[in-house]
């Protein structure tokens, strides 16, 4: 590239990403126009929001929450009680600002259990918020008048006046105010890693002595940038009350504590855009392959199993890792392996797909005497056959792997070699 | 470059969420939203498996109306309840079934009431086949709304009226689990026998947090220093069955009147321990038919253990669902068209014959009218106990039958109706 | 009055030593290794699920023995095979691998065994109420139940105190990277020690699973509390999770019994507030209302107060 | 004279059974290099910790510029002006050279705990880094993650962290260990020159180090304080030939 191009597209060079990001999140709806689609894509852009506040926890600071969705819930709940107030006329305040009550309140309650759960991190961390979270959510049962018992709190946000005159009746109109706080809240939390805090969050993670003796209270690093995280988990938990006009107790719960901990994790907790990946993955895969397979679960847990084995810096890890490689012109050199591991990872990844779907249909199914199909396939389970294939496929799967995997590491040692040379 | 990459990436991958849209065909479609996967898939699983069975008789009878049920899996969220009940929408259903979880119950009414009111050209119906609160067809009822089931103070309506004629029960200890229907079982319970019988004393009360107890010997402890001699519990799953079995370990020789006593899993759970000591109150039992002399209803209920039941294991359980999908095939003839707001109007005070007697639906609440029985857990395959239970060697023997129009309440429902 | 605490202590000491039986092993995992196995509960229920299966084949006691061998066995092979690989990883990369595993085991056993409760019964031999005390059976299996923890429990102490392993083990507990200068095998040590921690909560799970309910959802229903009782008991001490675990079974047993809210209380001193909202549902909550969630107030609060547990030698 | 930079009354501190540090009385005056030697396990590294607020004194009285500061934490001490490095290097390893030196200057130039400002715009702060790296020669290696580099260059990492804050008072825990002679000697003029007019107190084991830059010398054996003096009287001292020196020569 000239060196006047790259002026001219100043912005496009060093903005690209987000423009791109922004554009792909306002034509998005013209694509997907079910209601479900729609609502999947708001679902996801909660679930964004929520995990990249969790990595201001694991992945920026070290500290391993289990009970991140106290904050989503109470933001949730804290902004489905102001809605409710505003809806009786108490209060004015427009819809389109409603989830930062959830973010405020959140974030008073982030200060209070962050400086007591953070003056250690590492296990007595982790078992706090395991205990917090044990506690909100059983009280959460206690205290109906706040948490509404099991029914929840509901609301109506169309009683509620909009500062942009939009009537928000329709999933999209939601979407698009879902879009505009997730790309908002994005755009901070990336921020806020360039900020003295978020540079000192990643210093106490590292080394905490070493920053304590710089001047830091590594207490009150990590109490500060959790009630940060508090303040957007409490965004996603308000945004969740305006898409869904109920919150209920669940949301404290356990289940979206740990739902959240595994999209951050499989994103990949090293780099930034991690999270975001790991957000649309995860919800996708609960929300559609639910609908496919009622296995689901296993195949998520040995994807979350897998991910902690062979790949711990998530699928942002994995990208990352060819960065260097890419910039380095040499992806031509790991293309051809790659491809070759395709075929066999595909056939082993076919076997096992088979062998817990017919386990599945023959112990759990509705109706294990009937035909099963499976890839337009149809057959009885109970037949030796499939089972044969089944194996079959798994152990050629598994063999042609194991020597594909040599070779894509030999192009992988190549390519470190050249990329050695060039440098020095 | 590279971020473009990966920002190229992103995209391909948001990309491949393509919605899946089936084509509607002539067929009525009920989409059901149960959990199906998790820890209380079992239940949804069971009742997915009843409309099944239901449908199949349905449309085996040659009919030019067939139904299809598409299921739906709750997770037992509220969030992913309401994504799916979209997901439905989309696919042309209007006819929305779910019975797990008062939660969802609650959420879905409000939301099918916002949806039908902002999308008048595809309005929902939500037949509720389990959801008991009384809540639902009172304060909180909705024209969109109909329970197939007899509702909590309903069912405690028909325990008391057994407790009243039961002159050895002195005391009554009631123990429920710390949330909504706990507590409204608790209430009812001490407000129904205060005027059923105001000679019992309620020898103790007690709520306790749910899903967390693992030992209830303590609690067994508090009912045997009390002296109760029956205990009224809206405990269920585990909590139900760890009472029992603790109660048995210690001794305690009470009657337990229980809602879920019969529910699937729990037989097995509370095994030997609950024989002569268990009461339920359902709709229906599988001896219901021999004690009745309804062979007809045999064979329907073997037809579905054969085909869904895997020989017993899972057996039949809900005649509530055969009977409104009965009434649904009804209502759509009747009212021409698969329309909700024309189904719900032809639905609204429909009769129907059931094996067990006739059921009606309240126009007034949108409430089920139906007999129920109260029924005590004993050893299977004497002469009147035919049948046991998921092959546990227990089955359920009826003591009295409380008829459909004893069971009725009066409701508080004021009920907006669209102009028809 | 007399009889009720008698017996709630004969039940929290039973409740306390079913604790005790699935900590024990946890703390060693712990203490030794540095990971928060999520899926311990997980193969207290898998002892659970096995026995069930032996004693449909050959009766109960064979399982009594088989079941937590091959729990053991188990927990032996998950070490060597899966969380030695993530260990390079991090302690985090370990923990996540269980709390996945202790996911997956769930779903298979749902594959196995189904979704509903197997009915898993008491042995007739032991199915008779043994003594009757002020009115109350007290019932031959729960005696039973007692008599194995304890003997678990002398047996542990014996092995710790009396055999080889058991020195090193000891001396791992304190110095945990101590043991690796002295020569010893180290990941063998790790793998004999998961084994067997697994092995112990398989055996909970054989007596356990029939006293209780043997369902799927067991073990996520115990998992979090023996966290409770590692922490409460500290690091690296037995001894600690033993009385842990008798103190958390009895906070839990006797709190039941002492129906008193805080309105009570207030009422005591002449108050009779009427208040709305919050504060209603807070004077509302009786102490026996909280008895199952009090010991994660008590881990948080050991916690922030007392990091090193009750009887730990170092902190968490 | 003016108060003493850093001030030990009776300071004690037993881990257990075991005395550490018995009984230290020590004055170190405001300017002056001072360097704290001593046979192995003689209880030097526990004396910084202590001095530094990593851990707490078992009794007795620490003084920093005539404040007292017994069990005050880390960075409590910190903020009133003492900072020290550490024997085993101790720097932000993931964080490049730059950020390393950067973060260690955040404090002092008042940006806090802020989550307002962006660490790219603050021109004084980035200037100061600037200068700091050029002060230890690190410019070129800028971007080079800190636990890549070579274990010189982390040393001089470390020193310019410790630095960087403009703390008056300077502990260094043997900043020239592990180093070849011609390191040594680049890393004891770095010393020189970075603790101009500070008070320096440094443990070290090189004699010619401790020879060559301190004014004045303490030798802990076992926890005491038997001598201090300066170094001439030192090397002249028979207690200290016997108990440490007449030990390393032979």
């Amino acid at each position: 590239m000239k060196k006047k191009d790259k002026k001219g597209f100043f912005m496009w060079s060093k903005h690209g990403l987000w423009i791109a990001a922004m554009l792909i999140v306002i034509i998005l709806p013209f694509f997907f126009r079910s209601g479900f689609s729609r609502s999947m894509l708001s679902q996801i852009g909660i679930a964004i929001i929520f995990a990249l506040s969790y990595n201001m926890l694991l992945g920026q600071a070290g500290l391993l929450s289990f009970g991140h969705a106290v904050f989503y819930g109470l933001g949730g709940f804290f902004t489905i009680h102001i809605l409710n107030t505003v809806s009786n006329g108490v209060i004015t305040i427009p819809l389109e600002l409603l989830p930062l009550a959830g973010g405020f309140g959140a974030v008073i309650v982030g200060l209070v259990f962050g400086w007591l759960s953070t003056e250690r991190a590492g296990t007595p961390f982790a078992l706090i918020s395991l205990g917090i979270g044990e506690l909100i959510a059983a009280s959460s049962l206690m205290f109906p008048s706040f948490f509404g018992g099991e029914q929840g709190i509901s609301g109506d946000r169309m009683t509620v006046f909009a500062l942009t005159g939009i009537r928000f009746g329709k999933q999209i109109t939601i979407y698009y105010l879902i879009a505009f706080w997730a790309f908002l809240s994005i755009v901070l939390m990336y921020l806020l890693t360039q900020t003295p805090l978020g540079r000192l969050a990643n210093a106490v993670r590292d080394n905490p002595e070493r920053a304590s003796f710089i001047g830091y209270n590594p207490h009150w690093v990590r109490t500060l940038q959790y009630a940060l995280a508090a303040f957007f988990a409490g965004i996603a938990g308000g945004l969740f009350a305006v898409n869904y006009e109920i919150v209920t107790a669940e949301t404290v719960g356990f289940i979206p504590s740990g739902n959240v901990l595994m999209m951050t994790y499989i994103g990949g907790v090293g780099h930034f855009f991690g999270p975001i990946l790991g957000a649309v993955l995860v919800t996708f895969m609960q929300l559609s392959l639910a609908n496919m397979t009622h296995a689901w679960l296993i195949y998520f847990g040995l994807l979350f199993i897998g991910m902690v084995i062979w790949a711990p810096s998530g699928i942002a890890g994995i990208i990352m890792l060819h960065e260097p490689v890419w910039k380095a012109k040499l992806m031509k050199r790991l293309i051809p392996s790659y491809a070759l591991a395709v075929f066999p990872a595909l056939i082993l990844f076919l076997g096992t797909v088979m062998f817990i779907e017919i386990s599945y249909h023959l112990s759990l199914s509705v109706d294990p005497t009937a035909p099963m199909h499976l890839f337009g396939i149809h057959f009885r389970a109970q037949s030796l056959f499939p089972w044969g294939i089944t194996v079959f496929l798994i152990l050629i799967g598994f063999g042609l792997l194991q020597r594909a995997i040599k070779r894509v590491r030999q192009s992988w040692g190549e390519v470190n070699l050249i990329m050695k040379k060039e440098s020095s | 470059m590279f971020k473009k990459f990966v920002s190229v990436l992103m995209g391909v991958g948001l990309l491949l969420m393509m919605s899946s849209g089936v084509i509607a065909a002539e067929t009525v479609k009920i989409g059901f939203l149960d959990p199906l996967s998790g820890p209380f898939a079992n239940v949804g699983d069971a009742g997915y498996k009843h409309f099944k069975y239901a449908a199949d008789m349905i449309n085996a009878q040659g009919g030019d109306q067939r139904f299809e049920i598409v299921p739906f899996d709750s997770k037992l969220s509220v969030s992913e309840s309401l994504i799916h009940l979209k997901n439905a929408i989309d696919q042309g259903i209007r006819f929305m079934t779910h019975g797990t979880g008062s939660n969802i119950s609650g959420a879905l009414i409000e939301a099918i009431s916002k949806h039908n009111e902002r999308n008048p050209d595809q309005q929902v119906l939500y037949l509720n086949y389990s959801a008991v609160d009384p809540a639902l067809t009172n304060e909180g009822c909705s024209f969109w709304h109909f329970r197939f089931d007899s509702h909590s103070d309903m069912k405690l309506a028909a325990i008391t009226d057994y407790i009243k004629d039961q002159k050895n029960i002195k005391k009554v200890y009631l123990i429920n689990q710390d949330y909504v229907f706990g507590h409204a079982v608790r209430d009812a319970s001490i407000a129904m026998l205060k005027a059923k019988r105001p000679d019992i004393e309620i020898a103790g009360d007690t709520l306790h947090p749910i899903g967390k107890v693992k030992d209830f010997s303590p609690y067994i402890a508090m009912i045997k220093a009390s002296g109760a001699d029956a205990v009224i519990t809206g405990n269920f799953g585990s909590d139900m069955s760890l009472l029992v079995k603790a109660g048995k370990s210690a001794g305690l020789n009470v009657q337990y009147f229980t809602f879920y006593a019969g529910g699937i899993g729990s037989v097995p759970a509370i095994g030997e321990a609950g024989v002569g000591h268990v009461k339920q109150v359902t709709e229906w039992h599988n001896n219901l038919w021999f004690e009745e002399n309804k062979p007809d209803d045999e064979k329907y209920f073997m037809g579905y253990n054969r085909k869904y039941g895997g020989e017993g294991k899972a057996p039949f359980f809900f005649l509530r669902i055969r009977t409104m999908m009965e009434m649904m095939d009804k209502a759509i003839k009747k009212a021409g068209s698969a329309d909700a707001k024309n189904v719900a109007y032809a639905l609204e005070g429909m009769t129907h014959k059931t094996p067990y007697g006739t059921v009606t639906m309240q126009a007034s609440d949108h409430q089920l009218i139906q007999p129920l029985y109260i029924s005590t857990l004993s050893n299977a395959g004497t002469k009147t106990v035919k049948y046991d239970v998921e092959n546990t060697g227990f089955g359920w023997k009826t003591d009295k039958r409380i008829e459909a129009d004893a069971t009725a309440m009066p409701t508080t429902c004021k009920m907006e109706k669209p102009a028809r | 009055m007399l009889e009720y605490i008698f017996f709630s202590t004969i039940n929290s000491l039973l409740y306390g030593m079913l604790l005790f039986m699935l900590s024990s092993g946890l703390t060693l995992i712990f203490s030794m290794m540095g990971i928060l196995n999520f899926a311990h509960a997980s193969f207290f229920m898998l002892g659970a699920y096995f026995a069930y299966q032996i004693s449909q084949f050959v009766g109960f006691w064979p399982g009594l023995v088989i079941a937590p061998l091959l729990v053991g066995v188990l927990g032996a092979l998950v070490e060597r095979y899966g969380l030695r690989s993530v260990h390079k990883h991090g302690h985090v990369a370990e923990l996540l691998f269980t709390v996945g595993l202790a996911y997956l085991i769930e779903e298979i056993v749902m594959l196995i065994w189904g979704r509903n409760a197997v009915p898993y019964q008491i042995p007739n031999i032991l199915d008779f109420a043994l003594v009757n005390i002020l009115g109350t059976d007290l019932s031959a299996y729960r005696v039973f139940m007692l008599v194995v923890s304890i003997g678990m429990f002398i047996f542990l102490f014996l092995v710790l105190t009396r055999s080889r392993i058991g020195l090193i083990i000891q001396a791992a507990l304190t110095h945990p990277d101590g043991v690796s200068t002295l020569g010893h095998n180290v990941p063998g040590v790790f793998m004999l020690v998961f084994g067997g921690g697994s092995a112990l909560a398989g055996l909970a799970g054989v007596i356990g699973g029939n006293y209780l309910i043997t369902e799927p959802s067991m073990a996520a229903h115990l998992g979090p509390i023996v966290f409770v009782v590692i922490v409460v008991g500290g690091m690296g001490s037995l001894t600690g999770a033993f009385i842990a675990s008798l103190l958390l079974g009895a906070i839990q047993t006797f709190a039941v019994g002492v129906q008193v809210s805080l309105s009570d209380l207030l009422a005591l001193f002449g108050l009779t507030p009427e208040p709305s909202g919050l504060l209603k549902d807070f004077l509302r909550i009786q102490i026996s209302h909280t008895g199952p969630i009090l010991p994660y107030l008590f881990m948080v609060l050991m916690l922030i107060f007392r990091p090193k547990g009750l009887m730990g030698k170092r902190e968490t | 004279m003016s108060l003493p930079a850093v001030k030990l009354t009776d300071v004690y501190k037993s881990f257990g059974k075991s005395r550490i540090i018995n009984r230290v009385n020590l004055e170190i005056n405001t300017g002056e290099r001072h360097a704290v030697i001593g046979p192995n396990g003689a209880g030097k590294s526990t004396l910084f910790n202590l001095i530094s607020g990593f851990y707490p004194v078992s009794s007795g009285r620490i003084e920093l510029k005539g404040r007292e500061i017994t069990n005050l934490s880390s960075h409590q001490i910190n903020r009133r002006g003492l900072s020290r490095s550490f024997q085993v290097t101790n720097i932000f390893p993931k964080m490049s050279v730059f950020e390393n030196i950067r973060c260690a200057l955040l404090w002092t130039t008042g940006y806090r705990y802020s989550f307002w400002h962006l660490c790219g715009r603050l021109k004084r702060l980035n200037e100061k880094a600037e200068e700091l790296l050029e002060k230890i020669s690190m410019t070129e290696r800028r971007h080079v993650p800190a636990g890549l580099l070579a274990y010189a260059e982390q040393r001089a990492l470390e020193i310019g962290v410790t630095i960087a804050g403009d703390a008056d008072v300077i502990l260094l825990d043997e900043p020239t260990a592990g180093m070849s002679r011609s390191e040594t000697e680049r890393a004891v003029s770095l010393i020189r020159e970075v603790t101009e007019s500070k008070t320096l107190i440094m443990v070290e084991h090189d004699m010619s180090v401790v020879f060559d830059l301190a004014d004045r010398i303490s030798v802990l054996v076992y926890g005491e304080i038997i001598t201090t003096d300066s170094p001439d009287n030192i090397r002249n001292n028979t207690r200290v030939q016997e108990a440490y020196l007449g030990k390393e020569s032979a």
